[in-house]
């Protein structure tokens, strides 16, 4: 392999997520995961043979302090940015990096969103600047409903969701797409509750109880999602629940508090890779922190961001950002591909399922003796959505 | 006889079940100063507080220069120029004398709520506010907090406030309680200065002050006005003396003076 | 009883005690006469362990300056404060029920004792305080003193702003108090009562003593009465 | 029928509940005159301590020792630290407790982490009590419920059968008074807040596990707990115990309410397009704002009744 | 009416013993001296700090610097605890970041350096709507509406996208419109003039209100509301005037706020918000007019440079307000006016040796016990990275005895000479104001 003219060069990435406040346990696993995924892949282990470096920034999940982390990230000259915990930060930044890419030339930066999976920031309000890593929520919701219509004897659905953006999507898609793909399934009720306001969720349970649905399906994570799940168990609701969130940091040990339910995740990993590259980062992540790596997204950012950088010839963010469209790398499970029209990244999609640590999956995670088990696995193409973004890419270069 | 200043018609005040004033009467002409007596408890205060609005009344009228003020706000009865004093002391602790006196004659020189003109120029106030300051003898302390003044003092600016917004008929409230002779003497003379042309109307116990002061006495028991009329004939006055007076102490206070 | 010597006392750096000293005897009704601002009240509050003092405070032999006031009240001593400190927000009952030291303890006094002695009170018995008149929270003061069963009460102008017949009841109290062998220490100004009723006279003047001696002796001094009491 | 039965025992257990969580509030505020910001950081301690102990002790030691501990640190706090600020007037009392709350949030995370930790059930009280109508109802919310009742029992007990209620009162406006008469004013205010914060660390012990314990716990009750000590009256115990079921019951009933203004506005003829003016306001179904319903109560009950349910004074 | 005034004057939350010294007031010509020196910090702050980060601090220091004053014509001069006043400053940003979008669009002809009027406007509306129903009310019954109305505001802002964006907010561009004299707003630095020549007029206006009629009565009705009904004023309508005009400024800082962040999202509103101006109002200095000025540059301080300083910065926070408010319930503000009554009094230079004492003492004390917070911090936070920090350029090891030892030293030796300044202090403070005393009854006696 020939020398990279690039080797040696260090790559610094700011990261701005919430490092203190209500948010810090998932903002710190986070950055932990860029960090070490960094260590992992600078060097001879990217093809640009640079350096990566990624420093912490606390934006406290607010969107008004990311811009002042920006500032702050701009003005020690850092030129990559990353973020993830919240769409209404990560819109923040987008809005903020397209402006100051357009009052500065010469300066740009780039932006890594490897969480925020509100749609519209790859539609209408898409940015040339905007990379997503994640998938979102549109996709995941088209890999949840192609599953079920695998799954004849469904006949009703219950859906619930945290009443602002995230879960009014999630519920909108949902009944979108189950119109296309299973008409005959009848939505038993929808509810979206203020978000972080319920302490108790019996009286949801009962109304779900009520309508005879024979799955859930919501968006929630945090404390909503977990106070969901211990209620339905002490009711004894024994149907099944179809989740984005149940990984997130500190879900999975509340879920396990409350016993023995049935949760389904949709997401673009699982946690059960052992082999490989990705294997050694997720085991060693462990033994390191005695914490769990479930940002995968971090491993695919910086996979990219090498592979762009060989092949841009250079690591300045105006030149990268070409060389990022439509580019191709090898991940984890398969290829995946940074869409040129949106700057969405198109990969494979898992069904997981929340059950009890076996052979075939011996991960356990949050060390609670539980894992997410890969039930179904969907090529890039079946949860592709398509857009409506119209980019506004630079004039020269 | 012209328009009574102040006039109480059958005025009725209950708190729960207990009826504190039962029907008083009582009509007081303009310029007159009327000492108010009678027992503790016997319903003095709570008149008051009827008449200034603090309380709403549970019949009857009351009327001021023949205009019916049963039923209004504190604040509206003030702006028909009445005011009165507390018997615990009630002023505004954390302002300044010069400014508590300040307050008291704002709304009468019709500066109203507005924002849109200094303080510092509106002369006709200000220089009411000293006039005031030097009526109750108070120049040295213009700028000292009211909370920091003595208990004297204090009172002294209690009647400040309450004669400031120049309102024709004044009640006061045990204005000397808490003084000693001397100081009595003194406020007694104040009083009696800023309340000339005036109608007054005061409670008091000491019959020092009572017999020095007032026009005539109106006689409060248990909730009725038993008797109105000169000091002389209230002394006289055979229910008056079983009530109230009739005592080694009172006589000892009314010869004091 | 009560036997106060060289007390000094101080309101932050303002020294405003100057070496008072006075003795109270049992069943004696002492009285502490003087000008507005002239210390009375501040000696009370120092033998009751409220300000900051130097001296001698004994109390039935025992030194009790620097104790804290609760501990003072449990030794026998009563306090009426000036500007009658009811409790605003609490029923007359419920005012004298906190008079009480303990809820065991049976004292010399009962809730009908004192009902019967301002019948005004029994009234009002379920009334907040706050809306008392004035000289109904006068006497409600003092018989919630009274309730914790003192045997020295020290009464902090109690006739203020009391009607004279009033004044005049309650100079007869203090005297049924001293019969039942309770020392009284009367903070008065105006002569009225005080001079009728008190066994000594004490007139303070600038912080000190300046005068000991009986009611008639202090009727016959007029070069004090018009130095240190009036004009 | 069913769903009625089950909504009313759903709304009657969270209701308890909300009166387990702001017991102690009531009662510091109540007596002491103190907003605590921090009721809900011991609350959180509760929860937190238990489940250190339990895992050294197990369950039913750590009932008993984890309130003591945070009413320990209650006393100590307010020996140390509020009563230094009384004197400067309520809103210092209430910021220094700000100011607790995050101290408390803080060290919290440094010693158990920032995620939720493993706190669980003891098999003993797990599993369900009874089924009714094929809904189970959990022995663990039983025994909520029966906790609940025996801290109203107590904090009763504490106001009607002993003085310190009236001489707390007394004190907020005299202090002086109150101590001239006999009474250790200063220790029967650490003995009022340490046992606030005892009460809290209960809940805590008990919530801590029901529900989840993690950092956020804290700021997800904090202005609930408010809601119920105003809307019951302030200084009012029974009051607090009929807001707290009031609000359970309500707020459970209403998230079984899917009408909306735009139902009511078809009723009488007018017809909602998306396009008219503030119709997501309209279409805005009763129980998607269930949950922020004690608020509007709150709001409500002070404009038209501030003295709240059974209160008696108003400030 | 049940409220005592004894109520009243603590809720107001003024410190009796730091309100002696109000009588400190500078003459006119000093009145001029500070005007002038508030407008040359205004305008050379930026030429001096430069940095792009810190010329995002100052403008939010200004905006700050608005809100927190108007927060404080309730909490200072008002004696109204407000616990929603984002909800406020909130509306009006809201407000004004859709007007620049309609400006964008060409629908609204104004210029972008009045949109912080629309704001303003907002504001003011925003307050005569929720004023009506709160200021009925006043101590604590004030405070808990004020509290139940922004909890609703919030939950609500996030249930309706349309208006406040759901949780991406509402983002505009604000080099739209005309462009007088070339000034686009599109450079932070003609942006921080714009928000720094608000910031003068509006603390201007601000300080002028404390000198008017309703300005003072506003004070009367926070010490004493019920004495005000007996001078002629109704006391709900005092609080709802300057409850609306306190919004007004306070939708004005919410203007320049959606100017200055081109975004607006669903937090600007919430009680985290309203809680952090209460807190820096505090801190600051409610009792006297310039302290909120100090609480809002701490405020952007602490939250822009703390927490990037330290993970502990909450922590800090915390630590902060528990001692500022048990030690100097006045505020900052207070702490200043106290040394400069002694300034007056020509005493002040007996004390700064003293000062230096106690800072430097502090100082050391301060490190030690940071150093263990740090460690403590890196140790569960960061411990994966290895033992060892580096804390203020002095390398430590975490887990290293020798590093806790020194942190124990350092901070105990600090802990004891600061002890001993202290008390000298103490004692020489006491003899100064013992002297002042005096000096002020001479004077009195003299007048
Ligand atoms: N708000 C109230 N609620 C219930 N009772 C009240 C209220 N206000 C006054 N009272 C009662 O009304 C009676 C008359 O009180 P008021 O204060 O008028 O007496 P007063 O004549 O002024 O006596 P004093 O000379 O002792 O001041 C008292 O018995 C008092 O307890
Ligand atoms: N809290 C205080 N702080 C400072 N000085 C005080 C305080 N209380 C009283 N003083 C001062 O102490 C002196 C004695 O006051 P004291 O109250 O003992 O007088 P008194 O004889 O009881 O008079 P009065 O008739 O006013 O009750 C007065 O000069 C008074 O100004
Ligand atoms: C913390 C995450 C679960 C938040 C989520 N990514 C969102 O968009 O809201
Ligand atoms: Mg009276
Ligand atoms: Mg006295």
């Amino acid at each position: 392999q020939a020398k990279s003219p690039m080797a040696g060069q260090t790559v610094r990435i700011a990261f701005m997520d919430p490092l203190s406040g209500p948010f810090a346990n998932v903002g710190q696993n986070q950055l932990k995961s860029w960090q070490f995924a960094a260590e992992r892949l600078s060097g001879a282990n990217n093809p640009a043979g640079v350096k990566f470096e990624v420093v912490g920034f606390d934006n406290k999940g607010s969107p008004q302090e990311s811009l002042n982390t920006l500032k702050a990230a701009i003005d020690q000259g850092f030129r990559y940015v990353t973020q993830g915990n919240g769409s209404g930060a990560g819109l923040a930044i987008e809005d903020a990096v397209e402006k100051f890419n357009d009052r500065n030339p010469g300066k740009e930066l780039i932006y890594f969103n490897y969480a925020a999976v509100d749609p519209s920031m790859t539609n209408e309000k898409c940015s040339y600047w905007h990379f997503r890593l994640d998938a979102d929520t549109s996709m995941k919701m088209e890999a949840l409903t192609t599953l079920m219509k695998d799954q004849p004897q469904l006949k009703s659905v219950y859906i619930i969701g945290q009443n602002y953006s995230h879960g009014q999507q999630v519920a909108k898609y949902f009944k979108e797409d189950l119109a296309r793909k299973r008409p005959d399934i009848k939505i038993a009720g929808e509810d979206l509750h203020p978000i972080g306001q319920v302490k108790d969720f019996s009286p949801y349970v009962a109304k779900i109880k009520q309508s005879g649905a024979q799955a859930i399906v919501t968006g929630n994570w945090g404390q909503d999602l977990t106070l969901l799940v211990k209620a339905m168990n002490d009711a004894g609701l024994k149907i099944p629940m179809y989740t984005y969130y149940a990984g997130v940091t500190g879900t999975p040990t509340a879920l396990a508090a409350g016993g023995e339910s049935e949760v389904y995740m949709v997401a673009y990993n699982h946690s059960n890779f052992s082999t490989g590259e990705i294997g050694g980062i997720v085991n060693d992540f462990k033994k390191k922190f005695n914490d769990d790596y479930y940002t995968f997204a971090t491993y695919n950012g910086l996979k990219l961001l090498g592979a762009a950088i060989a092949k841009a010839g250079s690591a300045e963010p105006a030149k990268v950002a070409k060389a990022l469209e439509g580019l191709s790398v090898k991940s984890f499970a398969g290829d995946v591909t940074m869409r040129a029209s949106d700057h969405q990244l198109q990969q494979t999609m898992f069904i997981d399922k929340w059950q009890k640590v076996d052979k075939a999956h011996p991960y356990s995670v949050e060390n609670t003796g539980y894992t997410f088990a890969p039930i179904k696995e969907f090529a890039p193409y079946v949860s592709s959505t398509p857009t409506s973004c119209q980019m506004k890419r630079p004039s020269a270069g | 006889m012209s328009v009574p200043a102040l006039e109480l018609k059958d005025l009725r005040k209950s708190f729960g079940r207990t009826e504190i004033i039962r029907g008083a009467n009582l009509s007081v002409q303009a310029g007159e100063r009327v000492a108010v007596i009678g027992p503790n408890g016997a319903g003095k205060s709570t008149l008051f507080n009827l008449i200034s609005g603090r309380f709403p009344a549970t019949s009857g009228e009351v009327l001021l220069h023949g205009q019916r003020i049963d039923g209004k706000k504190p604040f509206e009865i003030n702006r028909l120029g009445l005011s009165r004093s507390f018997q615990i002391t009630n002023i505004f602790p954390k302002l300044s004398v010069f400014e508590n006196l300040r307050c008291g004659v704002l709304w009468s020189l019709g500066y109203r709520y507005t924002f849109l003109k200094f303080l510092a120029d509106l002369d006709d106030a200000n220089e009411r506010a000293e006039q005031l300051l030097h009526m109750i003898k108070l120049e040295r302390k213009r700028d000292v907090l009211a909370m920091n003044l003595t208990y004297a003092e204090q009172r002294a600016l209690e009647i400040g406030i309450t004669i400031a917004g120049g309102a024709s008929v004044i009640l006061l409230d045990e204005p000397t309680a808490g003084m000693s002779k001397s100081e009595t003497k003194r406020f007694i003379d104040l009083i009696k200065e800023v309340t000339v042309g005036k109608t007054l109307l005061t409670v008091e116990h000491d019959m020092g002050v009572v017999f020095g002061l007032a026009d005539k006495i109106a006689v409060v028991v248990y909730g009725e006005v038993i008797a109105f009329d000169t000091p002389d004939r209230v002394r006289a006055n055979q229910r008056v003396q079983e009530a109230y007076l009739g005592s080694s102490v009172a006589d000892a206070q009314a010869g004091g003076h | 009883m009560l036997h106060i010597d060289n007390l000094h006392a101080f309101y932050g750096k303002s020294h405003v005690l100057h070496g008072v000293e006075f003795e109270v005897n049992e069943g004696e009704i002492v009285a502490l006469l003087g000008r507005n601002g002239s210390g009375r009240s501040t000696t009370a509050k120092a033998i009751m362990g409220m300000v900051d003092c130097t001296g001698t405070v004994d109390w039935k032999g025992s030194h009790i300056r620097g104790m804290k006031p609760y501990e003072i009240a449990h030794l026998g001593i009563g306090y009426v404060p000036e500007n009658r400190d009811i409790f605003p927000k609490l029923t007359v009952h419920q005012n004298l029920l906190l008079g009480q030291k303990g809820t065991r303890q049976k004292g010399r006094w009962s809730f009908d004792d004192m009902y019967g002695m301002f019948p005004r009170l029994k009234e009002r018995q379920h009334t907040e305080a706050g809306v008392l008149s004035g000289g109904e929270q006068q006497m409600l003061t003092l018989c919630r003193t009274l309730m914790g069963d003192p045997d020295l009460i020290i009464i902090d102008e109690p006739t203020e702003g009391l009607a004279p017949k009033i004044v005049e009841l309650v100079g007869e109290y203090l005297k049924k108090l001293k019969d039942r062998g309770i020392s009284v220490l009367l903070i008065e100004q105006k002569l009225t009562i005080a001079m009728q009723i008190s066994d000594r006279a004490l007139v303070m003047g600038h912080g000190s003593i300046v005068f000991q001696g009986t009611p008639e002796t202090l009727r016959q001094d007029a070069y004090i009465r018009k130095e240190w009491l009036e004009v | 029928m069913e769903f009625f039965t089950i909504s009313l025992l759903n709304g009657i257990s969270y209701g308890l509940l909300l009166f387990m969580l702001s017991s102690g509030l009531t009662l510091i505020f109540s007596m002491m005159g103190v907003l605590n910001f921090a009721h809900a950081s011991f609350y959180m301690l509760g929860a937190y301590f238990a489940f250190g102990t339990s895992q050294l002790v197990g369950f039913w030691p750590a009932l008993v020792i984890s309130p003591l501990l945070v009413g320990g640190l209650g006393a100590l706090f307010e020996r140390y630290c509020l009563r230094r600020v009384h004197k400067f007037g309520h809103v210092p009392e209430l910021l220094i407790t700000f100011g607790l709350s995050f101290i408390v949030l803080e060290v919290v995370q440094l010693i158990w982490g920032t995620s939720s930790v493993d706190y669980r059930v003891p098999a003993l009280l797990s599993g369900p009590l009874f089924t009714l109508y094929g809904t189970q109802f959990p022995i663990y919310r039983a025994f909520m419920m029966f906790v609940a009742l025996l801290m109203l029992l107590a904090i009763w007990l504490l106001l009607t059968r002993t003085r310190i209620g009236l001489v707390i009162q007394a004190a907020l406006t005299h202090p002086e008074t109150v101590e001239a008469l006999g009474h250790n004013v200063p220790r029967v205010f650490m003995m009022v807040f340490g046992g606030g914060a005892a009460l809290a660390g209960l809940a805590g012990v008990i919530g801590g596990n029901a529900f989840v314990t993690e950092p956020g716990m804290a700021g997800a009750v904090g202005p609930v707990i408010f809601v119920v000590v105003v809307v019951g009256g302030m200084g009012s115990l029974a009051g607090a115990f009929v807001a707290s079921l009031a609000i359970g019951i309500i707020q459970t009933f209403a998230v079984g309410i899917d009408s909306s203004l735009m139902g009511a506005a078809s009723t009488i003829g007018l017809n909602l397009t998306p396009d008219s003016f503030g119709y997501t306001l309209w279409k805005l179904k009763i129980s998607q704002i269930a949950p922020i319903l004690p608020f509007m109560f709150l709001v409500l009950m002070l404009i038209f009744r501030p003295k709240g349910l059974l209160g008696t004074r108003e400030g | 009416m049940n409220t005592t005034s004894a109520d009243a004057t603590r809720l107001a939350g003024a410190k009796p013993a730091a309100r002696r010294f109000h009588e400190f007031r500078p003459l006119n010509i000093g009145r001029w001296l500070v005007w002038s020196a508030y407008a040359l910090v205004l305008l050379v702050a930026p030429l001096i700090f430069s940095s792009s980060l810190s010329q995002t601090m100052l403008t939010q220091m200004g905006i700050a610097i608005i809100v927190c004053l108007s927060y404080n014509m309730l909490l200072g001069q008002g004696g109204m605890l407000s616990f929603g006043h984002a909800v406020y400053s909130g509306m009006g940003a809201f407000i004004a970041i859709h007007a620049l979008n309609f400006i964008g669009k060409g629908v609204l002809p104004l210029p972008v350096s009045l949109l912080p009027l629309v704001g303003g406007a907002a504001g003011a509306l925003t307050a005569v709507l929720f004023g009506y129903v709160t200021t009925k009310k006043a101590a604590t019954p004030f405070a808990m509406i004020t509290l139940g109305i922004g909890e609703l505001i919030f939950a609500m802002a996030l249930m309706f996208p349309d208006f406040f964006g759901g949780e991406g907010g509402i983002s505009s561009n604000r080099v739209v419109g005309s462009k007088p004299f070339g000034i686009t707003f599109g450079p932070q630095i003609q942006l921080y003039y714009l928000i720094a020549l608000y910031t003068f007029i509006c603390t201007g206006l601000m300080f002028a209100f404390t000198r008017t009629p309703l300005g003072r009565m506003l004070n009367a009705v926070r010490d004493n509301p019920e004495r005000v009904e007996f001078v002629g004023y109704d006391t709900r309508k005092v609080r709802y005037i300057a409850f609306i005009i306190a919004g007004f400024f306070a939708g004005i800082s919410g203007g320049l706020a959606a100017l200055n962040f081109e975004i607006v999202t669903s937090e600007v509103v919430s009680g985290a918000r309203s809680g952090a101006y209460l807190l820096f109002t505090f801190l600051g200095g409610a009792t006297f007019f310039f302290g909120p000025i100090i609480g809002a540059i701490l405020m952007v301080m602490a939250f822009v440079l703390l927490s990037e300083l330290t993970k502990a910065w909450l922590l800090y926070l915390g630590l902060v307000f528990l001692f500022m408010v048990m030690y100097a319930p006045g505020g900052i503000a207070s702490l200043i006016m106290m040394n400069l009554r002694v300034a007056s009094f020509g005493r002040l230079k007996e004390l700064w040796v003293s000062y230096l004492a106690l800072a430097g003492t502090a100082l050391i004390t301060l490190l030690g016990a940071a150093g263990m917070i740090e460690m403590v911090y890196h140790l569960k936070l960061n411990a994966a990275l290895g033992p060892e920090l580096t804390f203020l350029g002095v390398p430590l090891n975490a887990q290293g005895a020798d590093s806790w030892v020194g942190c124990v030293l350092v901070m105990a030796t600090g802990l004891g000479l600061f002890e001993v300044c202290r008390r000298t202090f103490k004692a020489q403070w006491g003899r100064i104001q013992e002297d002042i005393e005096k000096e002020i009854k001479r004077r009195e006696a003299l007048a």
